[in-house]
């Protein structure tokens, strides 16, 4: 099993929320953060004075899977996501040991 | 570089009515009577300038937190720019001597008036006139919220209030070609705005969303109308309560005088008001299942903007219908130029434009012969009284065609001069954001810095500190 | 189903005034003072209309973002209701014609009163007091937010408006009951309506927010009470300088005149105001240790609710430690409705409850001997000057017991009458929301989406566009 | 301890006057002007307390989420401290008999005036000039924002409204050392208070800021001055337009009567508002090429400022050109003021002190012969016409002169008054919170929770339910 | 050693919370999530118009624990956040390399 | 590949992210999140009643590297977030299976 974690800008979600269906996802989990990267911030003035903002919106995404389909999802979620210019982001995966469903109590595969 | 030269212009006009000195000693003693009625309307006057807090925050409650800081910046340099464009040119050509019925012409600097000899001040005219202007030009702003350039809408809005306007006051209220409009002996009339002042502003609203386009993301691939959701209900109801209450200047005080029909101006005006929430409320709720909140809001301001044309001459049972339709019809309009493609994040030509119409015409409707007010304002011509009234008082259609030639009248005149004005502007300066500015904000863009601190939305800027 | 009969029967009693004219024409001549008098009350009642902006703030503020939308429709509804519900019968009950010293039997549409022949018109009365039912109404909805059906609250505000309260008014203003309530020489006295407004108010409060029962996670399984802080203090104290602002109407309009009084009545109402906050600021940092904010908040309100009947026979130096009290109590009050398991979101029943008996009692210890305003208003039948005054300036009890009894029967009959309706409305539509519904919150389920957008809260519901 | 002194000390002092009644019955009759003079005075007094609202905003809407509790109550304190303080001994001290040219000393608890003969009653300027009190404390409460402690600042408030204020009202107002002043036939002039209630209030503010010390990361390490964006540009704009609103009150009212003189006032107000609006938005664009939204709105405030005190001396062109002037100046100040290591997050000194001292030598600079306010407020000792004006008309320096010596006395007094105070309570009770409580936010440590709820902000203390 | 994510409907934390402290669980950290599954979401009405929302708000929990514990940390989270309803969430458990406690420098076990 | 998280007190953010720079790191992700721990809470009072508030504000910092780093990178954060007091947080390292970036489709070192 694999968790499958993605760093998105925020308006291409719901094409990656398109895409993740369209490989057959059905549960996923997103949170509002902020990165630092190569894209760079960006200087605002307020009040004649400037300040430098590091930190740009970005949407995070994970999806735990299991099977062989890491592969497929990423490329799915990297295809959607895209858009060519500086900033869309990363994604990572990482190994999980075991998966439950609190609602059933079903484990692995059946609690995806 | 044009900001540059703007506002050197503008200084520049200020400077030629420098030197000379105020208004000559007044010999008129003025009444007590002179007095209060000035104090009266002076008082109105401050409660309509309160409405643009409210139409401010009907307009930020009703969008996104993008684009908050540059909605407060609309609106109030609407109002800034209205004072010193009103003072320069635009009183003087709604107000001034006039020419063909079409302009004004003296009277710019509040300089030349006749001397004083009771009644209103010129001071005051303007000071209750002014915020008129302001409203005029901040109905705009609604519909055009989130998507138009800072310093075009500035243009826009200096030839609203200098310009396009004060023209439409000038047609009725200045004298000009609808202040003589009759019909056998039903005159035109619109006792606070409805036509003049909500309709114009409407008409410019719809011009400025139809020359901008929707906002992205407002409608799906296949035209579908997409809800984007304002940013905070309590804003824009506080905004609405801000509206009501300055709504009592808005039809109290343009009776101009204080006197014994002020009472039954306030108490139309609330009746209306209350039945277009109720209508509205019921409208929506027939067809969403569910009592929409900002509609409720649109309803109030419906049945206000349907009342201000007949106030003065609607009984009491006849603004609560009036109201009341006004508050269906908001609804039914909401909806439709919603599903026409045209954004209007607000509903302002809905509320300003459509119950504009609907207030104009429902003094055909319901106006009642013989009041008072109508009398000493509308004399007729070969000095017969004025014995015209709606036509479910038995007043025959009479009425209702004259309410409709000034309706067409100003919509024509409107929709033609903003109708090139931002044709214009949109082949020169652009009207519209590019589109990551739109997406990231107007505020951060256009203004330098979001309207809501890094510590209410996760979007904002930093955590630290 | 419901909604569409209930719209429907409106609309139908509407038409039923329709085919009249407006009143016939004055022959009396208004002099300046008359209109003076008018035009103040009628600046007075757009103050008091405009606390309806201060209440849906002050409530939405105390309470959580998720309701936040509910409760601006419910405050905005109640000044619609009430509108024309005291227009078609509210008005009528409460100043027609009086049957048994309990109700009134005309003036229903404003229609059928006397001639003018000076003072205060009934559009002008009807619009002061149009306001006052609105209050009445909104002071429950507090007590009852987060929690309450919608469409069951509005049930609870049309008879509230239009036939509860108007009794209570009856009583007193209306000439009913209290009216006539005199032991030795002493009247009761309630100028603005500490009673008759305020604690009429609270004791419906009280009735529904027994009725309903405190929200989930109000009170921990031992029943210890739980804090569920408010969202926003910079949106319940902006709603607390406003009643303060409307509040200058409520008591100042309330001389029914423009004279020499009011200048004192705006003055004890700011002191008692000032106190009241500083005495409940005292109180509850006495408590906690802490100048808790909305508590400071509520005590302006206490003072202000505290002064509302003695504002005309209170001395200044009587007004403040009428105001000081009042917040001392609000505090105490607050605690201890909150220990009995009453869930009192904002503090309703305390601030408008316990503080509108205080400050009728107030009068009974503080009122002043000789004051203009009481002598012309409470002449005694067999024509001998009215002599009383409170404990503390030589009365004796006569006045302090007067003052008992008045509060009692209106208790009485708000809780009975509420308490029917309340239980009624519980067994038929239901008064709670369900628990889901009411764990999301009102906004999505009530009116289709929330009140507050996804910018602004995480609980919102999209990040996208 | 010390707040259960503070207290005691202030409810005994109250009990001091509670035995006398009230004053003795007037023989004089009052004329419907008298009551309509004291009804617009009335009106214009709620206008200026409406005002502390939007002091509140416009303060808690430029700084951060977590002071926002902590800064409506400051200001809400403010008005209930000025309430009691000025009533007790304030007005006296301002207005009672004088004492050397320093200090009233009589009308303490507004006991002991002379018997009413027309014009404004005790009450009505006690009620009007209280709400000036409370501005002027309130002014400072911005500057000293983000770090000051809550007792600290309650005596500060006390000492302002109880006695450093009122004594620069007895200065001019109160007929002390600065309403003599004249430099030939020129004579001090501040109509509504540029010098003595905003100026004074500005330097108040300034001393604050500098005893307190800058924010926590207001400053790079190389002091450099950081930004540190307030939290909703929605509360501070509309904190503007509250003032607005309220200012035609401040100013309106000033005139202290109603008669032909208000409207002209209403409208010099008007177009220096607009023009300070348009000033700063043209200053700030030029300097950091975006249009500032809460630079506009301070340029709005800067406009009012400067033409507080020539409302009613000069023309309306001159007042475009004082309030654009005061509109650049307000940005050339802040970003000065930010520069020299002065934390002042609202701009409150250059706005009130900057733009105050500005308004007041205006008036020697475009005030015109012949002012008919002026020439019945300020006859000469010799009874001579009153001829002197400003510069740009003609009257040479003299006004000018005579302007800049009032405000050198007024600010050398508020500073060496307030300078002392702050000193004092620095050593004393401590000004300042501690580090971890500026971090945290004082609402959390001061008041005990946090201002904005768990729901709004994401530093907010739990989620659950 | 491990780090436990769950995911749980925001009105259960409490709950969990104790049944953590129960199990000796002395720290964690919480975050606002949302989440998409099976439960769907809902539509909302604004100004006559719909729409979907899709992702409903959630909590999601992070625990680090050290030793053979972690099949009752899940247990004692899942029967704490159970409601039966569908959107209860789900448990996953990823392995962790290594843990250090900021203030203290210390490792591993020690850190926790 | 590593994913290496850290909890840290929010005002501490700005030292850490200069800290990171100095060690060559280019990239991060953070969020707001709430911190449950031996720092406990603090008791508020409203309108006269208590309350606890266990959660206090934390923000968690998300950042993905490659090679043999980890130890340096570890050091850098917690040098630069230490204060000595308690709350200081936590930092754990977890394994990475695979990293994109979006942009380009580049993965493993050229992702970082
Ligand atoms: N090493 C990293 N660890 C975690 N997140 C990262 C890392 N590098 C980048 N990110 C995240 O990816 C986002 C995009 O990265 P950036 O370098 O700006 O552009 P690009 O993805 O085009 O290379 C950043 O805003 C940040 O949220
Ligand atoms: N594959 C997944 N990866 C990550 N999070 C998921 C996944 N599936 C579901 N979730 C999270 O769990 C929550 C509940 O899942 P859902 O399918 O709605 O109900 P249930 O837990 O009852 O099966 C979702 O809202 C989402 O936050
Ligand atoms: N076992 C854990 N799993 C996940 N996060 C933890 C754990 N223990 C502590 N934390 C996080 O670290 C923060 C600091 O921990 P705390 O015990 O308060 O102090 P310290 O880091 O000084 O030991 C907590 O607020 C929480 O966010």
């Amino acid at each position: 099993m694999n968790l499958i974690t993605a760093i998105i800008k925020p308006h291409m979600l719901d094409e990656v929320k398109e895409a993740l269906s369209a490989v057959g996802i059905q549960g996923m989990t997103i949170s509002e953060v902020k990165g630092f990267g190569r894209q760079g911030g960006h200087t605002e003035t307020y009040r004649g004075a400037e300040y430098q903002v590091d930190f740009v919106p970005k949407v995070k995404l994970e999806v735990v899977i299991d099977g062989p389909d890491v592969g497929k999802v990423t490329e799915a979620i990297a295809g959607a996501a895209q858009t060519g210019k500086i900033g869309d982001g990363k994604i990572w995966v990482t190994p999980v040991e075991s998966l439950v469903r609190i609602r059933t109590g079903e484990m692995g595969a059946d609690a995806v | 570089m044009k900001r540059k030269l703007l506002t050197g212009t503008m200084v520049g006009a200020l400077f030629v009515g420098l030197l000379a000195g105020p208004a000559s000693a007044q010999d008129y003693e003025w009444t007590t009577q002179d007095i209060l009625d000035n104090t009266w309307i002076l008082i109105a006057a401050v409660l309509v300038l309160f409405m643009q807090a409210g139409f401010a925050l009907v307009e930020t409650g009703m969008t996104r937190t993008k684009n908050a800081g540059n909605i407060m910046m609309k609106n109030m340099m609407d109002m800034a720019v209205a004072a010193i464009a009103f003072f320069v040119v635009g009183y003087g050509f709604a107000y001034g001597s006039d020419a063909g019925g079409f302009i004004g012409t003296d009277l710019f600097f509040l300089r030349g008036g006749d001397a004083y000899e009771g009644g209103l001040s010129l001071e005051t005219n303007y000071f209750f006139q002014v915020a008129f202007a302001g409203a005029a030009a901040t109905i705009a702003s609604g519909a055009m919220a989130g998507r138009t350039k800072f310093w075009t809408y500035m243009i826009f809005t200096i030839a609203m209030t200098a310009f396009i306007y004060p023209v439409v006051v000038h047609f009725f209220w200045g004298g000009g070609i609808i202040a003589d409009l009759q019909i056998g002996n039903a005159k035109f009339g619109d006792f606070a705005g409805s036509t003049i002042v909500h309709s114009a502003g409407g008409w410019a609203a719809l011009m400025g969303a139809i020359f901008l386009g929707p906002r992205i993301g407002k409608y799906a691939k296949d035209g579908t109308p997409r809800a984007i959701p304002g940013h905070s209900m309590p804003l824009a109801i506080t905004g609405v309560f801000i509206l009501l209450v300055g709504w009592f200047g808005f039809n109290g005080g343009s009776e101009l005088a204080a006197d014994q029909f002020v009472p039954g101006i306030m108490v139309t005006t609330l009746l209306s008001a209350a039945a277009g929430a109720l209508g509205a409320t019921f409208a929506i709720t027939m067809y969403t299942k569910k009592p929409d909140v900002g509609m409720a809001g649109n309803g109030i301001l419906a049945g206000l903007v349907s009342i201000t044309a007949g106030t003065g001459t609607i009984t009491p049972v006849g603004a609560v219908i009036t109201g009341f339709l006004g508050g269906l019809l908001v609804v039914g309009s909401v909806i439709f130029i919603d599903r026409r493609g045209i954004d209007d994040p607000v509903g302002a030509i809905s509320v300003h434009g459509v119950c504009g119409v609907w207030g104009t015409l429902a003094v055909g409707l319901f106006a009642v012969n013989g009041d008072a007010f109508v009398d000493a304002a509308f004399p007729l011509e070969d000095g017969t009284e004025y014995t015209a009234s709606g036509l479910f008082y038995g007043g025959g259609v009479n009425q209702l065609i004259v309410q409709l030639i000034g309706v067409l009248i100003v919509a024509a005149w409107v929709l033609v001069t903003t109708g090139i004005l931002f044709a214009v502007l949109k082949s020169t300066m652009g009207l519209r954001v590019s589109e990551q500015e739109e997406i990231e904000g107007l505020d951060i863009h256009e203004h330098g810095a979001p309207g809501y601190g890094p510590d209410v939305t996760m979007s904002g800027s930093s955590v630290s500190v």
